[in-house]
């Protein structure tokens, strides 16, 4: 591992300063059309989340609806194994399987605070789809998921589920037919319908409020984290704070309960899809931060065995992060997330996302080669179980 | 006043009103003929897309063209090249992406532009409040960076931009991405009146103009209209350059004041 | 519905008289070989059962691993529809997708304390085989699960499953290959390894102690229901406790929180599986309840859409419920169970388990008819998660 | 003292060993037959299966041949019928299911078993504590009940089935299900010698007796055999009554004292 440089820095803004800026990073990138609803949801969510009347009825839905928190689960055999103390923040036992569903609600609540009566959403495997079509339904909102048709086809189980939520799941067939061309969709979409209808976005990108607002709704993870830690752990804090990055919002909503700590925070891409470790700056979906791009500034098709993993750009923050070397990047090939994910089933009974099993295969490297010393503690999101995954599983074995 | 600027100003203050007809860089083979054809319709200045791969404002149609230009090799460089050969005796405005700026460079970005000829520069999802590094680097390249107003934008914004805004000031007809509608919204005649309110620079609607008798609405109250989707969708379905520049001569005609 | 009996009956015992009778239903119906067995297991669960570290260790283990408790949710928009207060405990957001796992832990725990090495198990549609799995993959004991052919065709993904937990799945070639048949391969199984193989058993049935022990395994539930509805009902407890019933350990584990209140009882049968509506006094599987058989004491096959209700008995303790008045069984039919999947889908987001829906689908109707009064308050245990069951509905529509 | 008992305690009280062959009722059509070549070749008894849908008990063999039983239509009516029927000259002892015995109820069922003839009842899944109702109905009705003592039985309970058990003792000899095996288990003598200790019934060894080695083997210890899947293994193979018989000879050879 190249870097993994220690501590906090009081440097690290926590929240984006002027346009959405974290660092160099972030901003608002969008059609003058939707700038003004840009705005307005920026306004809403400043307003809600100052509301101790909001926060309380977003932690009353996570508590009986999700069921929140989530436990922390010493993972002892593996840690025996790798001679390492693997906590697993269980984001997996989360209502529909991830931590995604943390967002959606918050945002779906905030939507409906706004007098929106609709939901749109971009998905790419179904993940986040399911979710907002899950919000959708509890609040009653229609939906409207737009996917690509490519997708459409991978995750039929995903789409027919969103079908059965009631949502309306719309084929995007432009570009690669995948992700990308799935938030573009997206965005396109609500230009169209901003009126009435409320943009949830997936991850902790987008263009300005969506990379903080998102990161806030997945705080919960990490403050949770941080408590049940201070509760367990003789030292209060784990050395290392691990998670899979995407987008990031599961590491986002991770790390922000410990950037404040003297713990290592990792985020893991996939080596497909490393927008960190192998991208550059550039602006994409409303945003600036690095993306997979040619020399031109087209953008690259990002590939994973995750689909969740599967997207080029990388939330702002990260790409903040990763400059001012409080976190570090790292990623993970396709081969060592399917040995992680084997293994973690095999001696701990969890059958994770593959998304997830990314941070467990950097963790089990990384107890290999002596980056994590041994015996030092190790707090790792499982940002979501592996039920999506398994045909893919299958196939493969 | 850069070059774009008092060519449409000049225009306007004459009485006549701008056509501005949009073409996907690289799209075919002969585009550039295209580009002449088009100012033999009577193009007051061309709107040239750059392709990008995530075009977000971007309707179904020139999505596709663009995919189509990528599909075929279509590069920042190699367009510049055709304008330069080509080099249209009216002004050659870039329609981009913040990305496809941003990756060599703002200041890179506009030389290039004004190397090849190109008088103005178009980024749909740029902004006012991001311009500021590629308003500076036109401005040091002497182009002028044109900027969108939308129905949904609020008065105090629509004057920001109208005063920030060079060449001319683009309404966005409609909240939509480009593409040909039946006719254009109410709120188009609103958008335009706003800005007038702000700015004496000329103000060009766009989106959604697909047919001589809604140019003619159009003339009825803004400075000219700029047309994409309605050209772009005859040129993939397979018109010749001939029959493109006559759907052009139509709509200039209709822009004529009647009678 | 023919009878629905108000309030408790102080007649009603809590723990099995003699072996392990509920009334005149239970005992231990086994081959001799292995009654010792059995008597060693109900030795080591009943000092188990009275040691508080042994039930501090599991209550640890269901919260850290499983994440209980589980929260209960008030399903508004469908209370609202039918004009009733219907709460959900949310067994569906248990680790691995059902209340199964609640008793497997309490087994595993057992097998380890009594030194079992081995674990043994019978799955239908394989969600018993998966908890099994996953507990053996926790504790590091080698599991054997017994899977009808019939069964392994129509649920390899549930094969696959336990396969990645490191289970062995052995096809079970008898009868009528399916669920049943595993059943009695469980026991032949467990014949020939009891010396260093612990059998864990899937339901509120089989020899004597298994119907206790599991519903004292599965009574968290109850007891968390109760105590959250104490903390949240004007009532302090709900007028309708719901439950579906295959074996009929959910419920079991349900009705045990509520069995000394003035809560109604309701046990919800498939209508292809109904052991108390339709079936009679017979012996099978160690036990002596209501089973569906013929005139002649051949054991019946049951028919359900739902995998985990397709049993032809039910737990003794439900055999003598049903005599005695206190729970009321009641059955719906597979049209009726895919009606409501759907619409708790759309009106609460939840996708839920199809033995699960059964429960619910007894409330639409019991709402729509008056059986249940306006305005009660019906607790209702959603049993499990409907993941399992996409593939099926996708089928179905 | 029952018909069953008398003969078992008088064959033993001679120095005979005890060959009890099952049969699974209903498994051909010609099963009857099988009766009497058994008889012929020096059976003691004839157990006879009564195939249960769910043979807890049984392994593969058995399994098989209840299903086959089954699919033919075996009920106990038309198994007691052919007992009745052939009617053989030894005694004839039922090899049931607790659910079989249960579902007409222990008292008419051992009523119909007594009419056509049976004289011994057993019941595998009926352990010594769940047995009351039974035995008495049993007992009402002169059949013996016989009880099953396996190598995991602990001393105590092997004293109490002893007891209680009319016509002999069946001693388990493994823990496992029926079915041959290559040879007894160490503990089947341990467990004969425990039953000893405790009753001077009969104790006759199964479960996995195949050859007539292991015959001759188990003849050192116990009072004799009882043989079913060895014996339905080679009927569900196509063997004929006849072939049956000569295996059951050899067994019947093999359990004479040698020399
Ligand atoms: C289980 C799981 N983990 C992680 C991710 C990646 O998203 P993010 O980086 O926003 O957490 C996804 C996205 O679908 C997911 O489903
Ligand atoms: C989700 C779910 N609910 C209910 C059942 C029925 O079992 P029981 O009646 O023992 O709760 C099953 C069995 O597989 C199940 O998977």
């Amino acid at each position: 591992m190249d870097h993994l440089l220690p501590g906090p820095k009081t440097a690290v803004s926590r929240r984006p300063t002027g346009l959405g800026r974290f660092g160099e990073y972030g901003g608002r990138f969008v059609p003058e059309s939707l700038v003004p609803a840009c705005a307005e949801v920026e306004q809403a969510f400043t307003d809600a989340w100052a509301d101790p009347l909001f926060r309380a009825e977003l932690r009353h839905v996570l508590a009986i609806y999700v069921g929140r928190p989530t436990p922390v689960t010493p993972a002892a055999r593996l840690s025996a194994e790798l001679g390492v103390n693997l906590l697993l923040k269980r984001e997996d036992l989360a209502h529909t399987g991830s931590h995604k569903i943390n967002n959606v609600l918050g945002q779906a609540l905030l939507a409906r605070r706004m007098g929106k009566r609709r939901l749109i959403a971009e998905t790419g495997a179904g993940q986040h789809g399911v979710a907002t079509a899950t919000a959708g339904a509890l609040l009653g909102m229609p939906t409207t998921v737009l996917m690509g048709e490519r997708d459409i086809e991978r995750q039929q189980l995903n789409v027919f589920r969103m079908t059965m939520l009631g949502a309306e799941v719309i084929p995007v067939t432009s570009g690669t037919r995948t992700l990308k061309d799935a938030c573009s969709e997206a965005l396109r979409h609500w230009v169209t319908s901003v009126e009435d209808s409320y943009y949830c976005l997936g991850s902790a990108m987008g263009p300005h409020p969506y990379p903080w607002m998102v990161r806030e709704f997945q705080r919960v993870i990490g403050d949770e984290a941080r408590t049940q830690c201070a509760a367990d752990l003789a030292t209060g804090t784990p050395d290392f704070v691990v998670a899979c990055v995407g987008g990031g919002s599961n590491a986002a909503g991770t790390f922000a309960g410990f950037v404040d700590t003297p713990a290592l925070l990792v985020g893991v891409e996939a080596a497909g899809g490393a927008a960190i470790s192998a991208g550059s700056p550039g602006v994409l979906h409303g945003f600036r931060s690095k993306v997979l791009q040619d020399e031109h500034g087209q953008i690259a098709e990002a590939h994973s065995i995750a689909a969740g993993l599967d997207y080029p750009g990388v939330g702002p923050e990260h790409a903040y992060l990763a400059d001012l070397g409080r976190a570090s990047y790292v990623c993970v090939d396709d081969a060592e997330v399917l040995a992680a994910t084997h293994r973690l089933a095999r001696t701990e009974g969890i059958l994770c996302a593959l998304e997830s099993a990314h941070a467990v295969a950097w963790v089990i490297r990384a107890a290999g080669d002596g980056t994590i010393p041994p015996d030092a503690t190790v707090l790792l999101t499982l940002s979501g179980r592996g039920d999506k995954d398994m045909a893919t599983l299958m196939e493969l074995s | 006043m850069n070059a774009l600027e008092t060519r449409t100003r000049a225009a306007r203050d004459a009485g006549r009103k701008l056509l501005l007809p949009y073409v996907t860089g690289g799209v075919t083979d002969d585009w550039g003929d295209l580009l002449r054809a088009a100012v033999d319709a009577g193009a007051d200045a061309i709107e040239i897309g750059f392709p990008f791969s995530d075009p977000t404002l971007d309707g179904p149609v020139i999505q596709q063209s663009s995919d189509q230009a990528l599909r075929r090799g279509a590069t920042t460089r190699r367009i510049l090249d055709e304008i330069a050969r080509v080099a249209p005796p009216v002004p050659v405005i870039a329609f981009s992406y913040a990305n496809l700026v941003l990756r060599p460079g703002a200041d890179a970005y506009c030389a290039a532009l004004a190397d090849a000829g190109v008088g103005g520069l178009i980024v749909p999802d740029l902004p006012v409040d991001e311009m500021a590094p590629v308003a500076a680097a036109a401005q040091a390249h002497a182009l002028d960076l044109a900027l969108l107003a939308a129905p949904s934008t609020p008065l105090r914004r629509c004057a920001d931009i109208a005063r920030r805004s060079r060449g001319f000031v683009y309404a966005v007809s409609l909240m939509g991405t480009t593409g040909a509608r039946s006719r254009p919204h109410e709120s188009a005649r609103e958008l335009v009146r706003c800005l007038r309110e702000e700015t004496d620079l000329p103000v060009v609607l766009g989106f959604g103009i697909a047919a001589p008798g809604q140019a003619a609405e159009a003339a009825g109250y803004a400075d000219g209209i700029a047309v994409g989707s309605a050209l772009m969708r005859r040129l993939l379905d397979g018109a010749t350059t001939a029959q493109l520049g006559a759907f052009l001569a139509q709509l200039r005609a209709a822009l004529e004041p009647a009678g």
